[in-house]
């Protein structure tokens, strides 16, 4: 374990070389796959959100699913991640229905990349978490509640 | 007298079922508590943290022009392996008890020819202004990743301040009426969800300790144990006290002496 | 501030290869109020690429509900020990990193 | 059943021996006044004067600090006599307020912090923060367990005016019942109001309140 973190670590260091390169322009950042895209990360709404996705009404699926623990100790940081056991999935991406804007984050999938994503967002309540999920050149959809608590010694 | 007891029953079995689900329900909790910690330590964001430190470490820096590598923190100039976790200790050379970050402030200033002030302008991070302090007291403590916490304060200047912190530990006051006691004076109790280790115990101290520094997701930064301790402090709804002043340094050497024999596992990462 | 490098491990187990991205970054949401009360201005990562030597493997998206120093973790098929897995962030100021990990 | 008697006195007395030894010394042993000197000296010279005074220990803190919350009888009943004396009841003499105010109060931890760091924005609420140690409404799972569970306070002890006065009396100075108790004095230091204790007590004994309902 702790000579695993050494080694990462070290790689690391030389991560740190690499983005001098970057910096200095020898190395360019790779080309993003599409334009962020602003009106459905600006939208609040659910709803609104799909409709900037182009989503429209996502069927519900059980092949999709919002992963991670029911419960963060913190909203800070609330780990998620969505999977998928449809075919040809293209995009997916994580939806909170009570954040200020629901969209949290979405992603492109190319050929050969498996549909199952996970990171970590923020939320500020307890909350529906979705995942859309589009397969083909359909949407489908799962959620889950995901409980945010509070700390006891008050901020 | 029959149908008292049939009644007796039938409420016993109630109550037992109702224990019951409060307990599933309770395990479900904890289940999932479980799950959330697990999926945070993987991927401790402290890493950074560390990388940044030790790049701090070697950096020629400061009026001096000089880099740490020679600092001594108790096994040598430049000898970090282990060093966090036999600190707070008395050091000859400035007739102090130091703990990591006296310390380290210290070099900065005799090394690298840094003021205090400057030192310790930014000794915690806020958003948009990082803190070389956090970054190197990562770093260092990493170094001690493994290493058993070693802090017997034999020094008689080490067993007095043990002693001060101890008072400090017990000491209530305030609009709560708190001391440390209050919520790390018991074994078993939790604040909210987060366990609270019982801090006079070599277990519970050292479950605390060896964690330290420690990602807070709460706050988006490593915190020292200076900034744990002076946030305790505020928590209590007292004044902070003063960075690296002696009443922090009492009460970690109170708590590194209790926690010594326990493996050091940091960085940790908290709530 | 100049960015901080990224965390990335990648290991090729069966034929696929599951990557771990962590980035050193503010994303300050745009709601938050300093201690003077004023509004501190939205700073986040916006897009993100990972690509396997040459090939895209991720794209994403980020809003500002993803936290602070943002963790992403992908699995795509294919890799081998010792290939280049890349990873390159914007945020919405314009800056940019790039960082590089060899498949373990 | 005399025997039974005679072992149990001399278990008791051998654990209080065991304890008291453990404990006869106060925190600190000699350096206790130079610690305290020491704490002292440890905050900034440009506190406000009232953010200082919060450092003061009154006798039942003192006397709790030295005995590490574990005081000899005869002087926890002195703390004991010395808080009851401290109760103030509100204007109207009414003791159950609004169980639904008291709720919210019960969930908030925040307020009353000071400092540089990270002191609370002017005007923020300050509340109970009964959750921190208690488990009340089953819908809450983030319950500490510093103090007993309250679930179901008034379903197992109903609303009498007994139980109703005792509860108001143990919000507004816990160390009236218990010496040197974690719980927090609310009312003593004006933490809470008079009028947002009794929305507490509503909040524990009436029959609609979450904590008995469900």
């Amino acid at each position: 374990m702790n000579n695993q973190r050494r080694t990462v670590l070290k790689s690391g260091s030389g991560a740190a070389l690499l983005g001098i390169l970057a910096s200095a322009g020898i190395i360019t950042p790779g080309m993003a796959l599409a334009e962020w895209n602003k009106a459905a990360f600006d939208a609040k709404s659910m709803a609104d959100t799909l409709k900037a996705l182009g989503a429209g009404t996502p069927t519900e699926s059980k092949d999709v699913q919002v992963t991670g623990p029911d419960i963060a100790e913190n909203g800070a940081v609330v780990p998620v991640g969505v999977t998928s056991t449809l075919p040809n999935v293209t995009m997916m991406a994580i939806l909170i229905e009570k954040n200020p804007n629901a969209l949290a984050a979405s992603f492109t999938l190319p050929e050969g990349t498996e549909a199952n994503v996970q990171t970590r967002v923020k939320m500020g309540q307890t909350s529906n978490v979705y995942a859309l999920v589009k397969s083909g050149d359909k949407f489908f959809m799962a959620t889950k509640e995901i409980k945010v608590t509070l700390g006891g010694c008050g901020g | 007298m029959r149908l008292n007891l049939t009644c007796r029953l039938v409420g016993a079995a109630l109550l037992a079922l109702a224990t019951g689900h409060a307990l599933a329900q309770d395990a479900k909790v904890a289940d999932e508590l479980a799950k959330y910690r697990e999926a945070l330590a993987d991927g401790n964001p402290a890493d950074l943290l560390e990388v940044r430190g030790e790049g701090l470490w070697q950096e020629k820096r400061g009026p001096k022009n000089a880099s740490l590598e020679q600092c001594d923190f108790g096994l040598g100039p430049g000898k970090l392996e282990g060093a966090y976790a036999q600190l707070p200790r008395y050091f000859k050379d400035t007739g102090r008890v130091m703990d990591v970050e006296s310390r380290l402030v210290h070099c900065m200033m005799t090394l690298q020819g840094f003021t205090f002030e400057q030192a310790t302008k930014n000794w915690y991070s806020k958003p948009g202004t990082e803190s070389d302090i956090e970054a190197l007291v990562t770093f260092i403590g990493a170094k001690s990743n493994g290493v058993k916490i070693n802090v017997p304060a034999t020094h008689p200047e080490e067993a007095k301040m043990a002693k001060m912190g101890e008072y400090i530990f017990y000491r209530r006051s305030g609009p709560q009426d708190f001391s440390c006691a209050i919520c790390h004076g018991q074994d078993g109790k939790r604040i909210r969800l987060q366990e609270l280790g019982n801090l006079t115990t070599q277990a519970g101290a050292g479950e605390a300790m060896k964690t330290w520094p420690s990602y807070r997701v709460s706050q988006g930064t490593v915190w020292t144990m200076q900034r744990r301790l002076i946030d305790c402090m505020r928590q209590a709804r007292w004044p902070e006290p003063k960075y690296l002043s002696d009443s922090v340094i009492a009460l970690e050497t109170f708590l590194q002496k209790t926690a010594s024999g326990t493996v050091m596992a940091t960085p940790g990462i908290k709530r | 501030m100049a960015a901080n490098p990224m965390k990335i491990r990648a290991s090729n187990k069966d034929g696929v290869t599951e990557v771990k991205v962590l980035i050193s970054h503010e994303m300050e949401t745009g709601q938050r109020k300093d201690a003077s009360g004023a509004i501190v201005p939205a700073w986040f990562i916006t897009e993100l690429t990972a690509k396997h030597n040459d090939r895209v493997v991720l794209g994403a998206e980020f809003g500002t509900a993803v936290s602070k120093n943002p963790y992403l973790a992908f699995r795509f098929k294919g890799g081998a020990k010792g290939d280049k897995v890349t990873v390159s962030w914007k945020d919405n100021k314009g800056e940019t990193r790039t960082d590089e990990a060899a498949i373990a | 059943m005399k025997l039974k008697f005679a072992l149990f006195g001399a278990l008791t007395a051998t654990i209080a021996s065991a304890a008291l030894a453990q404990s006869s010394e106060p925190p600190g042993g000699k350096y206790a006044k130079e610690a305290e000197q020491m704490f002292r000296n440890s905050f900034r010279e440009d506190n406000p004067k009232y953010w200082m005074r919060r450092l003061d220990q009154d006798e039942t803190m003192k006397l709790c600090s030295q005995y590490r919350d574990n005081p000899p009888r005869k002087i926890g009943a002195r703390i004991e006599q010395m808080n009851r004396e401290s109760i103030r009841y509100p204007v109207d003499g009414k003791l159950i307020g609004d169980w639904k105010e008291g709720e919210k109060l019960a969930a908030v931890g925040t307020g009353g912090h000071i400092g540089f760091i990270q002191p609370d924005p002017a005007g923020r609420v300050r509340g109970g923060n009964c959750y921190a140690c208690h488990q009340l409404a089953k819908a809450e799972v983030a319950y500490g367990t510093i103090g007993p569970s309250l679930q179901h306070f008034g379903k197992l002890r109903g609303n009498s005016e007994e139980i109703v006065k005792y509860t108001y009396d143990k919000i507004y100075n816990s160390n009236a019942f218990t010496a040197c108790t974690n719980m927090p004095r609310f009312g003593l230091h004006n933490w809470l109001t008079p009028e947002q204790i009794t929305h507490i007590v509503a909040f524990l004994v009436d029959p609609e309140s979450p904590v008995n309902k469900d």
